[in-house]
Order: C-alpha cells, then sequence, then structure tokens
C-alpha cells in the first residue's frame, strides 16, 4: 500500500478519535437499518411507510427515526412500583454497550479497524453475546408475567443459537488459521478453491453461512425467532415495561446487534472489503478503466479505506435486508420448535461441518 | 421533576421537541368494537397511517404516545382502559375514534355501555362516524398533528393537572395506587 | 416463599372484578412449582378485541384456561326491544360486525316470515350477492390476522388490500363500508348501481389473485405447517356438542351449511359448495377460510348469471308490524350459523329478539382446546377458532 | 355456467415461494393512498354527512322521531302567512328555527334520509370533520347545510 | 506483538466501555431534563392486560428445559476446545496435522455420540 499523508493503518489513530468515530457509527448505522426496515419492510407489504417526516426538504420519511428519538427523550420514564429498581434501570445500558463495544473490531475498511484483536473473532461472539444479559435483567426485574416469559424464552434461545453461531464461526477460524478479523479477510483474499477460483468462504462454508445467519436471526430475536419480543404471545417480552429513552435503547441495541452481525458474517463469509473474491474497489477501477487503456490511478489511503467501507457496507446492508425480508416473510416458529431444530439439525451440522473443512484442510 | 412542565422552553427547542411527537406518534390500538376493523384498515395497505408517522408497534401501554379509543366502551371494561391510559407514559394523546367512544352512539340507552370515553380519559380529538372511515382517522390524526405542532407542553400539563379530578381507587392522585401482590 | 405458597394452595386470589382465581401449587419431586396465572386480556393484541382468557400456566403450559366474556356486552337484544323493525336493521349489524350484511339478512327475512311477505327475486339475488361479498370480506379479515398473530405481518396488509376493493364495491351500492343497513324488509334499499355487476365480475378476478397471493405466502410455508398443524384438533362429535357451527365445524369433516341444509334467498338454486376438513386441527380451519373464500365467489359468479331484472322491494306499510306470534330464522352467516328468535306481541317493535351467534360457541369450547397447549399455540387456536368478541357478548 | 375455481395444492418449498412473493410485491408500485394530498373517490351513495335541504323541510318531525339515536334536534315557530287573493284565508306555516344534528351520537344509519317525505335530507359523502371537542360535532343548519 | 500493544488494545475496549457508559448516562441525563413527570392513579402498576395483576410478576414456574441448559454448558465448553486446535491446525509450522485431526475426530465422535443418547432418553423434549 502507498503511504499517504495520512496512514491510517500505521500512524494510528489517537484514541480519542477513534471513540469519535466509533460511537457516530455506533449511533447512525442502527438509524439506517431502521430506516430500512422501515421502507423494505412497507414496500414487501404493498404500502410506503413512513413519508411525512423528513429532514428539510427532503420527505420520504427520513427523519422518522430522528423523530422518534426527539420523542424518546421527552418521554416520562416510569419504573414500575413492583420492580427492582436498580436492575430495571442498569438492563438497557448492559443490552446497548456491548453493541458498541463489538464496533471495535470490526474491520469496514482497509485500514478502518478500531484495534485488530488477535483473537478478535473470539471477542466479537463473547462480546456480543453479554447483551443477552440485559434482556434477562430486563425480563427479570420488570416483575411482569409477560416480561418474565420472555426472559424465559430469551434465555432459552440463547441456549439454542450460541451453539450454532460458534461452531459456525469455528469453521471459518480453521479454514483461516487465524482468530483475527482482518486476518480473515486477508485470508479470504488469497483463498482460492482447488487452487485455481478466488472465491469468499461463503461458498465452501456455505453451510458454516446457514448456522451462522440463523443463529444470529436467534440472537436477535429476530423473526422467524422472535419469540422472546413475540407481540401477539407476550406483548413485548422483556420490554413490555419499559418507557421513553430506556425502551429506545432496546430498540437502539437490537438494530446495533442487526448491523454487528451482519457485519461479522461479512467479515468471516463474504469476503470484508473486497469488491470481489481478491480484488479491491481500486484495483477493480483499474482493471475496468484498463480495458480501455487508461490508468492505472493511484489513491489515497483515505480513500481506499472509504470505498473499502462502502463496499463493506453494502455487503452488511444486504445482509439486513435478508433479515428484514424474513420478518416480512415468515411467521414465527416455536420455542421447542427452535430448540429441535437446533439440537437435531443444526448442531450435528456444525460439528459435521468442523470435520469436513478439517479433513479437507489436511489432506486437500 | 423536569425542565418541559415547569418553564416555557426558547422557541427552537419547542419546535424541534413539537417536531419529534407530532411524527412519532406510536399508536396503541385499543379495538373495542367495529371501529377497531376500520382501524386495522388505516393501518393497512391502502391507507398506512405510518406514512403520517404514526408507528402501530406498541402493543402495550408503556411504548405508546397515542391512545386511539376504537369502539363501544362498555362499563366493564372502562377500568381497564382507564389504567392503560394512566400506565401511558406522558406526553400522551387519546383519539376518540367513531360514535360509540365520542358519546355512546347507537347504544346510548344501553344499561352496559360508558356513553363516552371522555368521561374517563381526556381526549385531544373526536372523529365522528359510525365506524369513521379510515381516511376521517387520517384527517384526525393530522388534526392531532397540527395541536401538538403549535402547543405548548407547560400549558398542556398546567390544563392536565387541574382536569385530574378522576383517581381509581382514591387516595392521593400523586401516588401510585395500592397495588396487590 | 414456602409460608405463602401453602396459604395459597386453595387459596383464591382477587381476579378482576367479580372472578376470583385459584392457584394451583405443584409439587414435582423436591422442586415445588407454583402455576403462573395470567390474564390474557381484556387488551391484548391476539384476542380480536377484549376477550379474556385467564391461563394458568405450568411453565409454558396451559394447565388451565377460562374465557371471561362480557367486555363488549352492549344489551342488544334488549336494545331490540326499544327499536322498531326499521331501526333494528341498523343496530343488529353491529353485534358481528365483521358480517353486518348477514345478520341485517336474518331479521329482514325474520320479519318477512311473520308477515308472509313476497319478496321480490332480484332481490333476493341481490341479497345473494351481498351475503357471499360480505363473506368474503369477513374470511379476508381473519386470514390476515391469522397470519399476523402467528408473527407473519403481510397477509393483513395483502388481505386488507383487497378487503379495501371489496369495501369500496359495496360502498357504491350500500353506502357503508362496515355497516351496509341495506337490507329493508321485503327487500333491499334500492336497486343496484349501473355497473355494479361488471364490477362485481372483476372484483371475482382480483380476489382469486389475492388468494392465490396468500397460499403462496402462507400455505407451503413450512413454518406455518409447523405451527398449525396437530394444534388445536377439535374432534368432530365435541365440535357438534359443543354447537359448533360454519368453517370451525366444516374443518372437523362435517358437511354442514345452513345455505344448503336450509336454503334461504336464492341459495337453493345455486350450486353451493361445502369444502370439509380432515384434522379439525388449526391447519384445516384455515383451509377452511381461503376454501370458503373460493365457494363464495364461485357462488357470486352464479348469481351475477342468474339475477333478474324487476323491483327490488315491496312498498310496505307506515309502520311495520310483525303479526303476534314467534319465529326462528337461522342463516349461514360468515362465521357460522346465526339464528334470531323473535317473538312478537303484534306491535311495531319486537317483544323479545334472541339471538343464536355463531362466536358464542366457538368460544366457548376454548377451555377444552386450550387445556395442556402451549402458550404459542394458545395464539393459532385463539386466531383459528373463528370469533367477533361482539357476536359473543351480544 | 360459471365453474368452480379449483383449489391449487400448497407450494412445495413454501419458505423460498413466500420470500418470492414479498420480494415480486417489492418491486410493484404499492397501493397506498397518500390521503392528505390525494383525495379519495367516493361513490356517491357513501354516507358522509347528513347535509339539509332547507327549503325542502316542511318541519314534519318524522327525521327526528325515527332517529334511532333521537341525534336530530328540531325547532321551529310558526308564522302566518299573509292570503296570496283578498279574502281567502290566512295559512299558517311552519318555520325552521333550528335543525341540529349530533353527529357525536349518530349511527350513520339514513334512516332519516330515508323517511324524510320532501327529501329534504341527503347524503353528501363528506367526512372531514373531526374536531377538538365533542361540542363542536353537533352541526347546526348552517353546517348542515352543504352541496 | 509485544506485552504493551496488548495492553494499548484492552486500553481501548476499557475506553471504548467507558465512552458507551457516559453515552448511556448523557441520554438518562437529557432525558431528565426533558421529561415530564407526573406519577398518578395506576401509573405505576404492572400492565397486565388492563387488570390488576394476579398474584406476583415472580412465581417458580417450572423451567422444563433446563436440561438443555446442562447440555449447553457441556457443548459449550467442548467448542471452546475447538478454537485453538482450529486455529493452529492449518498452520505451517504445525509438525503432526494428521494427528491433530484425528484426536480431535475422536473427541468430537465422544461429544456427539450424546445427541442419539439424550434423543433416545427423551430429553430433547421441551414439554
Amino acid at each position: 500500500m502507498e503511504p499517504g499523508l495520512l496512514d491510517l493503518a500505521s500512524v494510528g489513530w489517537s484514541i480519542a478519535l477513534k471513540l469519535g468515530l466509533l460511537v457516530g457509527f455506533f449511533l447512525t448505522a442502527p438509524l439506517v437499518a431502521g430506516y430500512m426496515e422501515h421502507k423494505v419492510l412497507a414496500h414487501q407489504q404493498d404500502r410506503l411507510g413512513p413519508m411525512e417526516a423528513g429532514i428539510g426538504p427532503i420527505k420520504h420519511g427520513v427523519g422518522q427515526l430522528v423523530a422518534d428519538g426527539a420523542k424518546f427523550i421527552q418521554k416520562e420514564d416510569i419504573v414500575p412500583a413492583a420492580a427492582d429498581k436498580w436492575v430495571f434501570s442498569l438492563a438497557p445500558g448492559v443490552a446497548l454497550v456491548p453493541g458498541l463495544v463489538v464496533m471495535l473490531v470490526l474491520p469496514l475498511g482497509p485500514g478502518l479497524f478500531g484495534e485488530n484483536l488477535n483473537a478478535g473473532v473470539f471477542f466479537a461472539l463473547a462480546v456480543s453475546s453479554v447483551s443477552v444479559l440485559g434482556v434477562l435483567m430486563a425480563a427479570w426485574s420488570s416483575a411482569n408475567k409477560f416480561s418474565l416469559m420472555g426472559g424465559i424464552r430469551a434465555a432459552a434461545q440463547l441456549i439454542a443459537y450460541e451453539l450454532p453461531l460458534v461452531l459456525g464461526a469455528a469453521a471459518v477460524v480453521l479454514q483461516a488459521g487465524t482468530l483475527s478479523l482482518v486476518g480473515i479477510i486477508d485470508a479470504q483474499a488469497t483463498f482460492r478453491v482447488f487452487d485455481i477460483v478466488p472465491m469468499w468462504f461463503v461458498l465452501p462454508h456455505a453451510v458454516g453461512f446457514l448456522l451462522f445467519f440463523v443463529a444470529a436471526l436467534a440472537e436477535l430475536n429476530r423473526p422467524p425467532f422472535d419469540m422472546p419480543i413475540a407481540d401477539s404471545e407476550i406483548i413485548f417480552g422483556h420490554m413490555t415495561e419499559y418507557t421513553g429513552i430506556k425502551y429506545a435503547f432496546f430498540m437502539l441495541a437490537e438494530y446495533a446487534g442487526m448491523v454487528v452481525l451482519s457485519a461479522i458474517a461479512t467479515v468471516l463469509f463474504l469476503g470484508g472489503w473486497y469488491a470481489l473474491p481478491g480484488v479491491t474497489v481500486p484495483e477493480l477501477i483499474n482493471g475496468v478503466v484498463g480495458v480501455f487503456g487508461f490508468g492505472p490511478y493511484g489513491f489515497h489511503p483515505v480513500v481506499t479505506g472509504l470505498l473499502g467501507f462502502g463496499v463493506t457496507m453494502g455487503k452488511v446492508l444486504a445482509l439486513v435486508f435478508v433479515m428484514i425480508w424474513f420478518r416480512a416473510t415468515f411467521p414465527r416458529l416455536r420455542e421447542d420448535q427452535l430448540q429441535r431444530m437446533s439440537w437435531l439439525i443444526l448442531i450435528p451440522l456444525g460439528l459435521l461441518n468442523i470435520v469436513v473443512i478439517a479433513i479437507a484442510k489436511v489432506f486437500g | 421533576m423536569g425542565l418541559v412542565d415547569q418553564v416555557e422552553l426558547p422557541r427552537p427547542m419547542k419546535f424541534v421537541l413539537n417536531w419529534g411527537r407530532r411524527y412519532s406518534l406510536w399508536v396503541m390500538n385499543f379495538g373495542l368494537a367495529c371501529c377497531a376493523i376500520e382501524f386495522i384498515a388505516t393501518s393497512a395497505a391502502r391507507h398506512d397511517f405510518m406514512r403520517l408517522g404514526v408507528i402501530p408497534f406498541a402493543h402495550g401501554p408503556r411504548q405508546a404516545d397515542l391512545m386511539v379509543v376504537a369502539g363501544t366502551l362498555t362499563d366493564k371494561m372502562a377500568p381497564a382502559l382507564k389504567r392503560l391510559y394512566d400506565q401511558m407514559p406522558e406526553p400522551k394523546y387519546v383519539i376518540s375514534f367513531g360514535s360509540c367512544s365520542n358519546c355512546g352512539g347507537p347504544f346510548w340507552d344501553s344499561y352496559s355501555v360508558t356513553k363516552g370515553v371522555d368521561q374517563i380519559v381526556p381526549v385531544d380529538v373526536y372523529v365522528p362516524g359510525c365506524p369513521p372511515r379510515p381516511e376521517a382517522l387520517l384527517e384526525g390524526i393530522i388534526k392531532l398533528q397540527e395541536l401538538i405542532r403549535d402547543e405548548s407542553l407547560k400549558e398542556r400539563y398546567a390544563e392536565r393537572e387541574a382536569r385530574r379530578p378522576i383517581v381509581v381507587g382514591g387516595g392521593d392522585p400523586h401516588q401510585p395506587a395500592a397495588l396487590t401482590s | 416463599m414456602t409460608d405463602t405458597l401453602s396459604e395459597r394452595d386453595t387459596g383464591v386470589l382477587p381476579g378482576g372484578p367479580g372472578e376470583g382465581v385459584i392457584v394451583n401449587v405443584r409439587d414435582g419431586g423436591d422442586i415445588v412449582t407454583q402455576d403462573m396465572n395470567l390474564n390474557i386480556g381484556p387488551q391484548h393484541p391476539a384476542t380480536h378485541g377484549v376477550l379474556r382468557v385467564v391461563i394458568d400456566l405450568d411453565g409454558e403450559k396451559i394447565s388451565r384456561a377460562t374465557p371471561v366474556i362480557g367486555y363488549m356486552h352492549r344489551g342488544f337484544e334488549k336494545l331490540a326491544e326499544a327499536r322498531d323493525y326499521r331501526q333494528i336493521i341498523a343496530l343488529v349489524n353491529r353485534h358481528d360486525w365483521l358480517s353486518a350484511f348477514n345478520n341485517e339478512l336474518g331479521v329482514c327475512m325474520s320479519v318477512e316470515t311473520m308477515m308472509e311477505m313476497e319478496v321480490p327475486d332480484r332481490a333476493q339475488w341481490i341479497r345473494v350477492i351481498m351475503c357471499e361479498w360480505n363473506r368474503i370480506l369477513n374470511h379476508l379479515m381473519f386470514v390476515g390476522s391469522f397470519g399476523l398473530e402467528l408473527g407473519a405481518i403481510t397477509p393483513l396488509f395483502f388481505a386488507f388490500r383487497e378487503r379495501e376493493d371489496v369495501q369500496h364495491l359495496m360502498e357504491s351500492a350500500t353506502g357503508g363500508r362496515l355497516h351496509f343497513a341495506y337490507n329493508r324488509v321485503g327487500g333491499v334499499k334500492e336497486d343496484l348501481p349501473a355497473g355494479f355487476l361488471q364490477a362485481s365480475t372483476k372484483m371475482i378476478k382480483v380476489i382469486r389473485q389475492g388468494t392465490t397471493q396468500y397460499r403462496d405466502l402462507l400455505f407451503g410455508n413450512e413454518i406455518f405447517m409447523a405451527r398449525t398443524k396437530g394444534v388445536g384438533v377439535l374432534p368432530p362429535d365435541v365440535a357438534m356438542e359443543f354447537g359448533v357451527t360454519g368453517p370451525t365445524l366444516q374443518a372437523t369433516g362435517v358437511a354442514e351449511d345452513s345455505r344448503v341444509s336450509q336454503p334461504y334467498a336464492k341459495y337453493g338454486e345455486l350450486d353451493v359448495p361445502v369444502p370439509v376438513g380432515t384434522n379439525g386441527d388449526s391447519y384445516d380451519r384455515f383451509v377452511m377460510l381461503l376454501e370458503r373464500i373460493d365457494a363464495s365467489t364461485y357462488i357470486i359468479d352464479q348469481a351475477l348469471e342468474g339475477i333478474t331484472a324487476g323491483a327490488c322491494n315491496v312498498k310496505l306499510p307506515k309502520i311495520v308490524k310483525a303479526p303476534e306470534g314467534e319465529i326462528y330464522t337461522r342463516t349461514e352467516a360468515p362465521l357460522g350459523q346465526l339464528g334470531y328468535y323473535l317473538v312478537s306481541d303484534g306491535k311495531k317493535n319486537p317483544w323479545r329478539l334472541k339471538m343464536r351467534t355463531p362466536s358464542f360457541y366457538n368460544v366457548s369450547m376454548m377451555s377444552y382446546l386450550l387445556q395442556d397447549a402451549l402458550l404459542s399455540d394458545m395464539i393459532a387456536i385463539l386466531g383459528s377458532v373463528f370469533f367477533v368478541v361482539g357476536d359473543v357478548d351480544r | 355456467m360459471p365453474k368452480m375455481p379449483n383449489f391449487p395444492a400448497p407450494p412445495k418449498i413454501g419458505l423460498l415461494k413466500g420470500l418470492g412473493v414479498t420480494l415480486k410485491t417489492m418491486m410493484t408500485p404499492s397501493t397506498t393512498q397518500q390521503y392528505p394530498h390525494v383525495k379519495p373517490a367516493l361513490p356517491p351513495r357513501s354516507r358522509g354527512v347528513i347535509a339539509l335541504m332547507e327549503e325542502n323541510c316542511t318541519v314534519c318531525m318524522l327525521c327526528a322521531r325515527e332517529c334511532p339515536d333521537w341525534c336530530i334536534y328540531i325547532d321551529s315557530h310558526k308564522e302566518v302567512v299573509p292570503p296570496k287573493e283578498e279574502g281567502a284565508r290566512a295559512r299558517t306555516r311552519n318555520v325552521l328555527d333550528r335543525f341540529a344534528i349530533d353527529f357525536a351520537l349518530c349511527m350513520y344509519c339514513g334512516i332519516c334520509v330515508e323517511v324524510c317525505p320532501f327529501d329534504a335530507l341527503f347524503w353528501s359523502p363528506e367526512f372531514e370533520y373531526s374536531t377538538y371537542s365533542l361540542r363542536q360535532l353537533t352541526h347546526e343548519k348552517s353546517s348542515c347545510v352543504s352541496g | 506483538m509485544d506485552l504493551h500493544d496488548y495492553y494499548m488494545q484492552y486500553g481501548t475496549v476499557l475506553a471504548l466501555v467507558i465512552a458507551g457508559i457516559v453515552l448511556v448516562a448523557a441520554a438518562f441525563g437529557l432525558n431528565r431534563l426533558f421529561r415530564p413527570d407526573m406519577k398518578y392513579g395506576a401509573k405505576l402498576s404492572t400492565y397486565e392486560c388492563g387488570l390488576d395483576p394476579v398474584g406476583s410478576g415472580w412465581s417458580q414456574t417450572h423451567i422444563r428445559y433446563y436440561l438443555f441448559a446442562f447440555m449447553f454448558v457441556v457443548f459449550d465448553v467442548e467448542t471452546l476446545f475447538v478454537f485453538p486446535w482450529a486455529v493452529y491446525l492449518g498452520n505451517p509450522n504445525n509438525a503432526a496435522p494428521r494427528f491433530m485431526l484425528g484426536t480431535m475426530l475422536v473427541f468430537l465422535f465422544f461429544v456427539s455420540i450424546t445427541l442419539p443418547y439424550e434423543w433416545k432418553k427423551g430429553v430433547l423434549k421441551w414439554v
């Protein structure tokens, strides 16, 4: 990589800049996902979704979630008399902060990541499941029966999805030989199927990707696995008693979780910031213009980083889109059906997947 | 104690806050009778009140900003409605949708019907009809949004404070009612 | 907690107004658990309004369920005694708000039979057409809400898209979207507007397209099948004992339909298909809805061919008075058999109007169906045993 | 002779089929009517608001009596009309003072319109009259008269 | 990678956690400033579909899936073993990859035969 004026990767960002950018990303990315949910859901249901709330002259409901935020900030805060006050108030924070912390290790573009921890996969998976703790705290402390049911279901769901999620990721780690998320992206850049065809891990790890995606849906309580917050059964699950800003935090945590898990899936299976397998955006541009006899052009590292960020976000939003698409289409499963699916299909499949990948790795 | 119900906020701030409340009306469907069907029709594809920022995702009272009482309120149901209204966090709005909830409508001479939901909760907008057509609800929502756009929360609360004579279970209105456990 | 547990073992806890709640304590080996007593409703997203079901939960399993009704009791039968026959029409279409036209028809037929009135042919045809459109409206609502309760939100929006069109069609003839008030004693209020029959033909196509779409969206869906097949199985004999009628009964395999067994209006001249299910589970009940929509479009198709020109009502005396006597009229409302028992003492308003509403009987077997079901299954059962709360409570 | 539509078997791979339906819907324009910007086209029989053609009203009170909700208020006084010809008897005539319909109570059944012997009442498909206060829903003569 | 970098990295993690807490606290503070506070009537009562809640919200119910929970712990620990093995298996410095593979296969075999056993025992049922 050519050294630029500001080589982000080698100079390293100051901590304050990092934190600022991460918090900014954390506060905007879920809004994008939320807006997308509103609009995609609406159009898939033959309607329009938010239209009137706009920012200035831009309509089409772009201001909907901003308005939601402005409203939640001025809503009364109610702690039910029967609730456990401290746990009740802490729970939204516990659910929210892990989403922010995971973003530290997400490689969003070349050189565009908070920290390249060498146990990145482990860190990301471990921290992102902490938010379930917030759900359980909320469920228990509300002293509401619907919340309690939601909590019991959320705990059951944790049991069901955690293993497929980890097994799906473990196979990728096995393939890449590293736990670092950046390392996994690099491994995908050089990976060749049968030593010829460059390909992301999604193809050899189709089973793993499936496991990971299904488990991610369950972790996020997204349909068809939204039993813990099933509105027609238990009102809102653990969020039943939450008002105003605390409730908003749970929602923010949900959408941040969607972005985070989609980003992890992008990194593990979809080649991160590479536009095509093994080809970055600048290389792609130079390749295309090269056909017409131009170039090759040099790109500033900041531009490269931003282009890579764009590619990553494109893939992330595509996964988010699929999640929303599922929500529009599928009814929800029953809790015992999720358990059965997990223990009888997903987990044996995950173990088998690891064995097959390991054999291919050693003998292939 | 907050700021909004104590002091009159400066105009730009008030504008932003009112704008937020105006376009983010999470609605609790208090579907009781016939009008509930027209309420659902308003939320459905043809009319889609989500365009106006009315989001029907609040399944319980805690997340709701707006309660649309759609249908006949019976005396047996009235305490539940009152309680659910109480459980909504401030600032909250009520639309009375249809003749039954306006003042009893076709059941004006029934022994078991509450003649008007405004007897137990303060109503902001009355939508006439039996049942009103979905566009009428949309018009009511727009009326409510105009009201929110121009309102001052301080005045609203002062007025609410004055209009709060109804207490379920008696006792100090500022204290929570005795909880059964 | 143990001391309070033993205290509550047989104790009665205060429930809602007037209902006591008994708490079960289970001793499963060395673990003592307590049944969670839960009110589903009156305000709950799954109860179609204000039905209240008090359930005892053992974990997620329902050990006992009691439907509590009366939250929508509006005193229809009493109010009807204070209304004359013209006003009753506008009143009765509100008890089952999803099948207003069928309700009106029952009352009108009662009065007509008592007065031995000859209803013109065209009016009869119009009634058949409107009844079937209303049936489609009703079933579309349940198609949508059943999907919604199982977590699939989209069918509701699709169903309401078609509903909106049908409502527009009916509004063009009757002036009302929900409460049509189109029937009159001796016929219908006024003739159909120009172009109604052509619009109906077009609408049949739209409905058939729509049902295809719901089928594609839900029917083959593995999750949907897993949630509904074998859930809430209702044996035919139990259904008969509870007095269940309509699609809920047909799903158990009993081909009972008043339109066939006791034809009224012009149904005797038409081919009325009665779909039946096999297992009587939630899935079958849902299938019934769509098959009945198909059947209704077929009936409308036939009626559009058969409709004759002529008058559509008869000249009435200034004050309609049913002669002294009593009559029971049964019609096939969308949710099942709807009966009006009308007792008249010769005055301009009925002495007594007793309603036999299908929803009441459907709800009455809720305790049976919910016994030992899971909480999630309860939603599938509540959504597939078709009832309208106003029709239960009257 | 029309044919009974045959009932198709459930699609095979239902999950994918369902995804196809929603995706296809997303690609087609939606059916939503944007109400405040687009006014609905209502059929002429639509029961929106009851309007009074004052010159037809003879204050016969039939509508008020037949109304199931008793939501029509009529006040009138008698007026003596001088005879047109010399020596003929002077006639008395009912003059409408107040005609009000409480639309908060009205059940929109149309009985009043139907019983009116002189077609003074008629339906007008207007529906935009929600209010901030219940009082304003009682439409007096001036606001009843429309169209 | 030396120890300094290691501490720096996890120092950032800590800083981010603190930033998150500050974010939450700031939002709560802002909310406190702007929110009305009017507790009256039944506002603080527990939501139960609009009725008086029956009994306590904390009842001792039978959680039938506790056996799943035990199994989950077993399997989760097992997957923990997989990770270090997985990282090192494909390493070029790995002297005996086939031996490693063989041992892991044995391990996975013993872990996965528990599943049919549990199935036979009827543990994998919810109710």
